[in-house]
């Protein structure tokens, strides 16, 4: 291809300089609306601006063509300074048919920008979307800025000297598409480039079309005859200096496991049952058998997490996946694993419930669950991670505790985090902290409920080690020599342990700070998860219109930092938003006594960084 | 607590200290006591063995070994120990469930474990009831079993645990008896040769709340006519001096009949011969049943296969990659960029 | 037999009068304790004290004879006055053998009297029981009143005539001690001849011979010569008149739910897999045939929840039961049903955990997992049972609320509950209020989620009815049709209303009300479940000593009665016993923001009232 | 919503007003299509027909009929079916699943419902993948398929949906093709005529994750040598004029082998009968595979006995106790006492 590629230049447009801007990309299931905004996310991140993604897939595989409900999207945020969240609402709006303009039209903010594929909006496609008219011909849109493009025509001229069948050059359009944002927003083509040639290696002659249109598209704005196309510039972000990279919370958390278990010197069986949206980290984890990962596919979530207990007990590090119903069904072996002392990671990538519910959709809703999901008092540790970086943190955390204190450790991840991508300064990995496991080889007065007095960790004695065989299991066990006993004041005393021992974990974290804002005063915004962004936005948003309000991101659920509830009550009124009907409000309610309110979101999609700011601005004049 | 010594180890030596909490009379003991023996005569190593076990009587067995045990919950021991064998291919892993262990609540770990051909011996104590839970009827129990929650008699048909295993894609399938302890004792020594996963069903008589289940084909003045005893390569013969034998009916499309060696111009070449490794032939002779038939005791089945643990190992690539510098390569790998200081 | 057996006298000797005793029977499981206390408890009902037992089972099904674990006891509380739990310790404490002294011994009461069969302390028996030496011959009893008898040799005698082996003779010694023992407490022996005619019936020289060694114990009381042998007078109790039958918390249950069904006009499909202690529930109901009951035995705890659900699904009332762990796997399914908003009773016969725990020793640590153990907000209604007698009210609610409002509710009992028993004024089955379910029938404007616009309860359409073909499942359903719904602001109606629905409980039982003392004050004790009768006791008993204190009972967990939180915030102090690591009280805490505090015992063993009334004490001194 | 009338009822009537959203080209719709004419077929009553399912692509199937339906949890349809049929045992059964929904997480409901012959049809789309969630090998997909979660290929035997039936004790067991309507809906009458559990393998095709995996058989080019249509009573004829068939090899102790007709003398009366009473055959024909033996199709077994619901109702006591009368006598039953006012 002898065309450019390479430099984003918007020869004779003045490009307007704007600090982010949200777009939205939509389109019929088959139009490659989430490789389009995967390529823009790349020569965004490329650029230099912070960004965060919002991937949104329709519930059905592979919905007819055309349908409201086969519409899939993808927005991404990006901009100069600090981008928390995918944002409210879009700037630009594409639609590559009239479903997608009819589902996604209405989140679009006014005045904004809607660019359309005019070759789609035939009568049928009108119909199936349940246009009587084209939208296009009313005044509907009024409030926006169309663009009306005929990309399906121009992608067909583009890629005419191709010799592909008509739906194959149709289907480049979804690169003419990106061709003309990326000359919009000023970003390279480069990778995109390079991305189809590695991709289409064996059929040359796609990876070309597609490059093709991609120019095309490009082309066209550079260009076009149309005045009311602008072209602007987002200034790089100012970010520390490093190695980036993209990465989804699913990445993020799989090689975190993976670097926690490195950091503890064990191997890792990941056992799981594959459910949406838990499965990518399975298929994350399968490609990754050269460092020491084996991944086995259960015939259920009991077998997965069953089998993972077993690699415990065998000696690796155990991990089991999955997502809300999943995680349900796991409740008496996880109670078994509490009961044997054990480590093992159980991963919760939370949906969208009750029941089935609305499995492409997120939730955080599966905190109590975690917390008391299971029979009797089963103490375990509960994480959850707050962006798609963090996942990696995190993960390396929930390996620490879970080996340093021979327990059980529940890591909530949720559907928005496991798909969104963010810029990731790339970690040292030489810096992470080693915490190597020590397995018990002495036989000299050995048994397997021997502790370590300090943490009340139990002795890991792994099979094949010569004079330690033991048997364990879920009856209660003697205090001193780990057999059954069914005597009640060491029923009383084991209880009574393996409670201190989870309550003890809350001396071995980094004491609860103040994210942003004071450290005691009016209000304050407590979250946890996914709502991490939208939250601390909202909270600086706040500061910028005047208002006194803090934010506290947990990320110990259970325990909680030793200092947590001195620190709430330092502040005269604690709100607590989160995407379900109010969990952590009520623990936190119930451990520290405080009028902590709710702020519950369960539409299914993320919280808006407005729906925080109301919230803030409203009750920081109850307090005023 | 067995520290590993050169010293031959004899069946005390796979008992552990804990008081074993049978009810007197239980057919558990003598499988405990030959499943010892057997480990003896293997002369296996006590700290790499692994007993695996659901919930139930029979499941208590762990604690009644000087090995490794583990006593996990009800039904999902094949789980566990696929858990374990994956994670450490070098354990030699037992699991001991009972009927409404393995075959009610854990069946479907059951089939799975057997479908993958998991490296473990699997014994399953067959009593024909819930022991443990105070003698409720079983998947395996007969119809018509009166129990606390069938007081008028079962009305479902009994699940065969062997059929079931050699329609699950099961490469080992035995069966024995708690009482015939030298019969059993070939049959574990059988199990634990066989590479894969290893089914063997032990009827095992309860005598608190299903006693002498078996007696119709196992007490010693019935058992020589109704127990057929088979060999790889041997003809079906059973009954007193061998005199009868087993063979498929002519002209019945598969069907068996008794014969009488002597009877009727019949001789011991009209027999059928047992081949071990023929699936249909366990599975027609796995449903045989008194009074009409003998019960078929020994290999039904044994048609090794790769199993999963070695398919796995050959499939994967070693662990070659432990240290940090590789864990950095794969955060660095894919597209990245750097943000000048 | 020629020996009359109906008339209760104490001939010879002068019956001291007290107004309670608490009798502990302990043997090895093959001596027939239970058989023994239940003959005991007989006996004493019909005599008209008012009473409450204990059995406690080891764990083995028959642990060989003569060992510690091996040992099973059952203890009765009886007396004049109001009997509220089992007994803190035992006043009278039988033994037929060594390892049942030595397990029981530390129990009895200083100054107690210690029946002993001298017959069954041989070497074999000491050194299986552990003992180095006798215990009757070193001064080890010098606390208690020791009787020693031969009970073993004089039973062997009493039946000598019959045609038995010498096994046999000597398993009728349970029924000579059973005779004694009635003699000391002047209780009548007919209806226990009567049940010994009727249980060996086919083998009558058993039932002679133990009805001889029954007449010979009672005998030996009459003509004893032991000056020691005292015999005493409980009189009876002054109870309400009408008709008593004994019963336990299984019988009860079982009985409610039939009762509620019958209220409703439903039949049952009782769906469970077995399981201690809840196993016998499924026993009873299989004997229900003739009643509308129908019992299935399925494969494993979700097949039996799943089997309910599609039970009341096609319009009869799905029940299931387990315990704890059994419970932990309904968990998915639960979330199924609370989706869908069918009705299902789901009964939880606690015992002590986590994980297989301690199977025949009750706790009541199952709440939170009641209330919150499911993935996603998925609420619904729970209760718990507080007596015997009382678990046959609360079956009728469970039925009542649960067709009402379409939900499923959780009933809890636990082990302690399920195996004791008391008298029982039978109620009268007419005088049970009616609440016909009403099906949906009408085609007109149907959908499957239309809703009551008080209760906001579905309507119930079953299959079968023409025009009323419907499809349901777990996926969100849209608030105006039923059907599947991915709409964000459905799902947020659809969660609000499940809440609502259920919240809405509250106004629809009664107000809680305080069961002793006054309404507000210094400090009230707040319970549940079968911790009633001690905290009850305690709280009488605190009373007596002059202290002001409160026992409020709860019977409905969730949603509370609409009055708690201000009956609640009227006390100074709120205690909170339970036998968990402090459960309810978290909710309470939670919902509340009162400053609740925690009694817990997690020893698989109920609360003492003593232990109750010390707390109480030394909270009472705190206030003042 | 349909309302029942005395007008014959269309293909049509049996579906709903909901939009089908499986992808375009996938074998569910073809099935749909055949399910809904052969309900028309039958003129079954809309209002007495239950479909039941658990989670997956087929699992989606009750939404579009127009009769009752209940989308269940995955795995656990049989369980749920089996508490409908008990509590109404006037309502027609109909349960969909999946490969995955009914041999992986559901193994165990399903060799349950089977063995207790819940009187239910229960059709298995088996694509030999996880549709729903986006293509991970299933317990049937071939060794060395290859999908997100097993990037180098699986290592797994796959499990053979029919003999699992058979081992688990099923009493009528057959396959068909999604695309073959005629033979399909033939096989689904069957199904529904037979009284008792009735299991129905259908190969479909996935053609988003899984193309093409039966076209080594269905595909019209090679569907007359690929595959053997069974009818009870007839030869196991196959190929282009029937010119193939599969007899037992002589000598062979119960192997099967194609033959040609006219070749060696072989004629038609050489050739196995099929006798669908007979379960060893069944266990026999349901594991012949291409290339060397064509798939058997059809009806493989079918043996009627009485169903669990029948054995319910002969066994028990009708319900004759319904008052409040009956219920105080119950209360009143044992031993009590009055005490006076
Ligand atoms: C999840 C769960 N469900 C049920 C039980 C109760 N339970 C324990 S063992 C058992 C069945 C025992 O029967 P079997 O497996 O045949 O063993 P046996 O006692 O006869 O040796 C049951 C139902 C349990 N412990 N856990
Ligand atoms: C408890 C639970 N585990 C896992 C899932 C995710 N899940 C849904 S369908 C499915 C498997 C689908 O495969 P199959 O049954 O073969 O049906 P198909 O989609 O191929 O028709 C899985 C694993 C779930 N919904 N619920
Ligand atoms: S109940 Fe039966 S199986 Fe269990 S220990 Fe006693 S005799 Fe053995
Ligand atoms: S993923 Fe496969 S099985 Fe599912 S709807 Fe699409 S083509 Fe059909
Ligand atoms: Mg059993
Ligand atoms: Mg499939």
């Amino acid at each position: 291809m002898g065309v450019d590629t390479t430099t984003p230049t918007a020869t004779g447009t003045d490009r307007e300089q704007i600090e982010s801007v949200v777009i939205r990309f939509a389109g019929d299931s088959g139009d490659g609306m989430q490789i389009t905004g995967s390529q823009f996310t790349q020569a965004t991140a490329l650029f230099g601006n912070d960004l965060a993604t919002f991937p949104d897939f329709p519930a059905e595989i592979r919905a007819p063509a055309g349908t409201t409900y086969g519409v899939s999207a993808f927005q991404i945020h990006f901009g100069t300074l600090n981008i928390q969240t995918s944002g409210d609402a879009p700037d630009v709006l594409v639609v590559m048919n009239p479903a997608a303009l009819k589902v996604n039209i209405g989140d679009l903010k006014v005045g904004g920008t809607v660019v359309v594929d005019t070759g789609a909006f035939q009568k049928r496609n009108l119909a199936k979307a349940g246009y009587d008219k084209s939208p296009l011909e009313d005044d509907s849109l009024a409030p926006f800025q169309v663009i009306e493009l005929d990309i399906s025509k121009r992608t067909l001229q583009a890629v005419e000297t191709f010799d592909l069948t008509s739906k194959e050059s149709l289907r480049c359009k979804n690169f003419w598409t990106l061709g003309l944002m990326l000359w919009m927003y000023g970003r390279d083509r480069a990778a995109t480039v390079e991305w189809l040639q590695e991709k289409f290696a064996t059929r040359p002659e796609i990876a070309n079309a597609n490059v093709a249109a991609l120019n095309a598209g490009h082309a066209y704005g550079e260009t076009a005859e149309l005045s009311h196309l602008a072209a602007y510039n987002v200034p790089k972000a100012h970010v520390a200096p490093g190695l980036y990279r993209t990465v989804t919370g699913t990445e993020a958390l799989g090689w975190g496991l993976l670097a926690g278990a490195n950091a503890a010197h064990l191997e890792i069986l990941f056992a799981s049952y594959p459910i949406t949206p838990a499965s990518p980290v399975l298929h994350t984890l399968a490609r990754l058998r050269a460092y020491g990962v084996t991944t086995f596919q259960a015939e259920d979530e009991i077998a997965a997490i069953c089998a993972a207990i077993g690699a415990s007990f065998a000696g690796t590090l155990g991990i089991t996946s999955s997502s809300g119903p999943g995680i349900a069904l796991k409740g008496e072996a996880l109670g078994l694993a509490i009961s044997i002392e054990l480590p093992l990671i159980v991963v919760n990538t939370q949906r969208a419930g009750p029941s089935t519910g609305l499995p492409t959709k997120t939730e955080q809703s599966d905190l109590l669950q975690a917390v008391y999901g299971r029979n009797a008092d089963a103490p375990l540790v509960v994480l959850a991670s707050a962006t798609p970086s963090d996942c990696f943190e995190t993960a390396i955390e929930a390996v620490r505790l879970a080996t340093k204190f021979m327990t059980p450790v529940m890591l909530l991840s949720d559907g928005y985090l496991a798909n969104a991508a963010e810029p990731w300064l790339i970690p040292d990995a030489s810096a992470i902290p080693d915490f190597p496991v020590s397995y018990r080889t002495d036989p000299k007065d050995f048994h397997p409920f021997l502790r370590d007095p300090e943490t009340l960790a139990r002795v890991w004695a792994k099979p094949g080690t010569p004079g330690l065989e033991h048997r364990i299991g879920g009856l209660e066990k003697d205090y001193d020599s780990g057999n059954i006993s069914y005597d009640p004041d060491n029923h009383q005393r084991m209880m009574e342990t393996r409670a201190a021992k989870i309550a003890g974990v809350a001396n071995d974290i980094p004491p609860q700070t103040v994210n942003v804002g004071p450290e005691h005063g009016r209000l304050a915004l407590v979250g946890w998860g996914s709502t991490f962004g939208a939250i601390n936005q909202a909270v600086r948003n706040a500061h910028d219109e005047g208002i006194e309000v803090s934010h506290i991101h947990l990320r110990y659920l259970w325990p909680f930092p030793a200092n947590l509830g001195v620190l709430l009550a330092g502040f005269e009124q604690v709100i607590v938003p989160e995407m379900n009907m109010g969990q952590l409000v009520k623990i936190l309610r119930s451990e520290y006594l405080i009028p902590a309110e709710p702020l519950t979101k369960v539409t299914g999609k993320p919280f808006k960084v407005s729906e925080i700011l109301e919230t803030i601005r409203s009750k920081s004049g109850d307090c005023a | 607590m067995t520290v590993a010594t050169n010293e031959k180890k004899t069946a005390k030596d796979f008992a552990s200290d804990q008081e074993v909490r049978w009810c007197p009379g239980c057919g558990d003991y003598a499988i405990l006591k030959c499943v010892q023996r057997t480990l003896a005569d293997l002369q296996v190593e006590s700290h790499n063995t692994v007993f695996v076990s659901g919930i139930g009587c029979a499941a208590r067995f762990p604690y009644y070994m000087s090995t490794y045990g583990f006593h996990t919950i009800h039904g999902r021991a094949p789980a566990f120990a696929t858990g374990i064998k994956t994670a450490n291919p070098e354990l030699d892993i037992w699991i001991i469930t009972g009927d409404g262990d393995a075959l009610s609540i854990g069946g479907n770990h059951m089939i799975h474990i057997l479908r993958r051909n998991v490296d473990v011996q699997i014994v399953l104590f067959n009593n024909e009831i819930y022991g443990l839970t105070k003698g409720q009827y079983s998947p395996t129990s007969r119809r018509g079993t009166r129990s606390p929650s069938t007081p008028k008699g079962s009305v479902e048909s009994p699940i065969s645990a062997t059929n079931l295993a050699l329609g699950a894609g099961g490469r080992f399938v035995a069966r024995s008896i708690d009482t015939s302890q030298k019969h059993l004792a070939q049959t574990l020594m059988r199990a634990h040769a066989h590479r894969g996963a290893s089914f063997v069903e032990v009827f095992q008589n309860c005598i608190v709340f299903n006693d002498k289940a078996f007696a119709h084909f196992t007490e010693k003045p019935v058992a020589g006519n109704n127990q057929l005893h088979l060999e790889h390569g041997k003809p079906m013969l059973f009954g007193a001096d061998n005199s009868k034998g087993v063979r498929i009916r002519e002209g019945s499309n598969l069907a068996l009949e008794v014969v009488t060696i002597g009877e009727n111009g019949i001789t011991d070449a009209d027999i059928l011969v047992h081949d071990e490794k023929n699936r249909i032939m366990a599975t027609l002779i796995a449903s045989l049943e008194p009074p009409e038939f003998p019960v078929a005791i020994g290999v039904l089945y044994c048609d090794p296969k790769p199993t999963f643990g070695d398919e796995l190992t050959q499939q994967a690539e070693p662990t070659t990659k432990r240290s940090r510098a590789d864990i950095q390569s794969l955060l660095e790998s894919g597209r990245t960029w750097t943000v000048a200081g």
